[in-house]
């Protein structure tokens, strides 16, 4: 049986905010790991996911803002964000870099979220204790 | 602490496909946590194999099923922690 | 041109209900005639007691009880759905009527929808 | 029976490109009508949707390009693309009118996508021909 | 040229409750059109109730189903407009 | 470390099951023994003759098939899915295995993990 007493862990988002509630049960699961003395070595976000990591996200006033809520627990815990830069590219999802390599007219990744390939969920696979997935669950 | 091979984390509602396939691979030596729209087997006639059913308390009040609950234990995000660093492994279905 | 807006997906998993919603209720902002059908596992937005903010959501309940001061001119609900989900006529939201959501039911309307 | 001869549609397409397959079975069948002679009021981006109107994504180069092929279709035949505002502003789809109410880096509304409420798909419904759904189809 | 009552245009997989909640409102003077993922309904033993079934061809060529069309007939987005303006009205499953 | 990657979505209809592949390649890419599983409608990306190009894709069938190049250690289609949609060893494509998708396979693997 695995070591209850500490752990690791990768988490990987794959449904989007405003679709599915994937990105709230994460980050319940996330607050529980950090109040319990785990780490989370860190947070994936794959396929749908990747819109979490928008800058551009305006929700009504009276609703959670997930990717402002995500954005502040990852900055705060000093958690890695990561969005798959294949997902992030086709679904409009950039930072400075991707724009100008795509000679797009803006950027629109939210801090602290960084883009990088699938070797950092393979990483994440093979070093944490756990690694598990938030999917829209319709 | 009771030993758990495998952890399977349903969030489907119990019409979707995938809902059956993880139904269908649960042995009576894992465990089921029914999150999000998975709670909603709550309310079906569909029983699982296993004893050791968890359901996520948010998930199951906000969708009116406090009252519906049977068999299975309510648990919060700090138990769902320790359930996925218990069992051997885990499936997010 | 009355309309039909089905929903057949739970609540809090998924947007695409709230979406379903609003297309009734901009329906009715118009002045169109809008009725919605709950069906399938859509059929859990009807049970009482609905308490969100653990989910960090506004409950669909109090949205949907707004649906007749808005215009909505029906709240329909497959009978055989509720069977399924636990549901019967004394355990709905106030103002449900229970209907089969058949070939007969749709042909009564101009024009049938789903938010996604 | 209606007239077959002469019609009008409105399009809604509630799937976003890179998840479904949406937007592709629509621009098939937009074609189509414009082929037959027969009129497209308007193009509705509901929901997930509202992603087609990104001027951000940057699929692999062998990949068709779902957003830049519909913006071209609409503005050779002048079809107004409308995204749904409230669908747009939670999914992070901002023009700069709504860049500068919300205060935000960035715009990514391509064009010729216009963003508005729902009105305009009540619209469609009461004065097109059909209104036809292109939903993601899993 | 037949008359049809509605025109009920399936995407999605047999396996999708949207898919059972489709063919059991169709009814003997409805079509049925199946496109993306309903195109799969042909390889299935399901079978709707109405004998006028369309499947869009590109669908079912990129699912390799060109040869169990059986009774349904392939037609183009050409017809497909053709077909939803001859309907009485059209349902998007 | 061995894992196993599931589809159980359809080809073309939705993008989750290309990036389920594109899991099993990067395992592989890097070393990790990585298994594929089709299974309910997934089993829809092992018939032969795919032509995608009027949907504007690009065949699936070509990704799979180099699946063993890329070193992916085996590829699997659940028996039952293949009846219900009408495949069987003879009709799918090269070097699928056909397997009971049940609680004794989950177990052969450290890790199951679906795209979406």
């Amino acid at each position: 049986m695995a070591d209850t007493a500490s752990g690791t862990f990768t988490l990987v988002i794959t449904g989007a905010p405003y679709a599915s509630q994937a990105p709230q049960t994460a980050l319940g699961f996330a607050r529980a790991v950090v109040d319990a003395g785990h780490r989370i070595d860190r947070v994936f976000l794959y396929g749908d996911g990747v819109h979490l990591a928008s800058v551009l996200c305006a929700p009504p006033s009276d609703e959670t803002d997930w990717p402002e809520e995500w954005s502040r627990f990852l900055s705060e815990h000093s958690i890695p964000g990561v969005a798959c830069i294949a997902s992030a590219l086709r679904r409009g999802l950039v930072n400075q870099a991707e724009q100008k390599r795509y000679e797009l007219p803006a950027a629109n990744l939210r801090a602290p979220f960084e883009i990088a390939g699938l070797g950092e969920w393979v990483e994440g696979r093979m070093k944490s204790t756990r690694t598990l997935y938030f999917h829209a669950g319709d | 602490m009771t030993a758990i091979h495998t952890l399977h984390i349903l969030n489907k509602s119990p019409e979707h496909p995938r809902a059956s396939r993880c139904l269908a691979t649960v042995s009576p030596e894992d465990a089921l946590l029914l999150t999000g729209n998975g709670v909603l087997l709550l309310s079906t006639q569909k029983k699982p194999v296993t004893h050791k059913v968890f359901v996520l308390s948010p998930d199951v009040d906000a969708r009116g099923l406090g009252g519906m609950t049977g068999n299975a234990e309510a648990v919060g995000f700090a138990e769902m922690v320790s359930l996925s660093l218990q069992a051997q492994r885990v499936i997010s279905w | 041109m009355s309309t039909l807006i089905m929903i057949d997906q739970p609540p809090y998993g998924a947007w695409t209900g709230r979406e379903a919603l609003d297309m009734a209720f901009s329906l009715a902002a118009f002045d169109q005639p809008a009725t919605l059908l709950f069906a399938g596992a859509g059929v859990n937005w009807l049970r009482p007691s609905q308490e969100a903010g653990g989910v960090g959501q506004k409950s669909v309940e109090k949205n949907l009880s707004a649906a007749p001061i808005f215009g909505i001119e029906a709240i329909l609900a497959d009978r055989a759905a509720c069977i399924t989900y636990g549901l019967n006529e004394s355990s709905l939201l106030k103002g449900v009527t229970l209907v089969d959501a058949d070939a007969a039911l749709l042909k009564d309307f101009d024009h049938t929808a789903f938010a996604g």
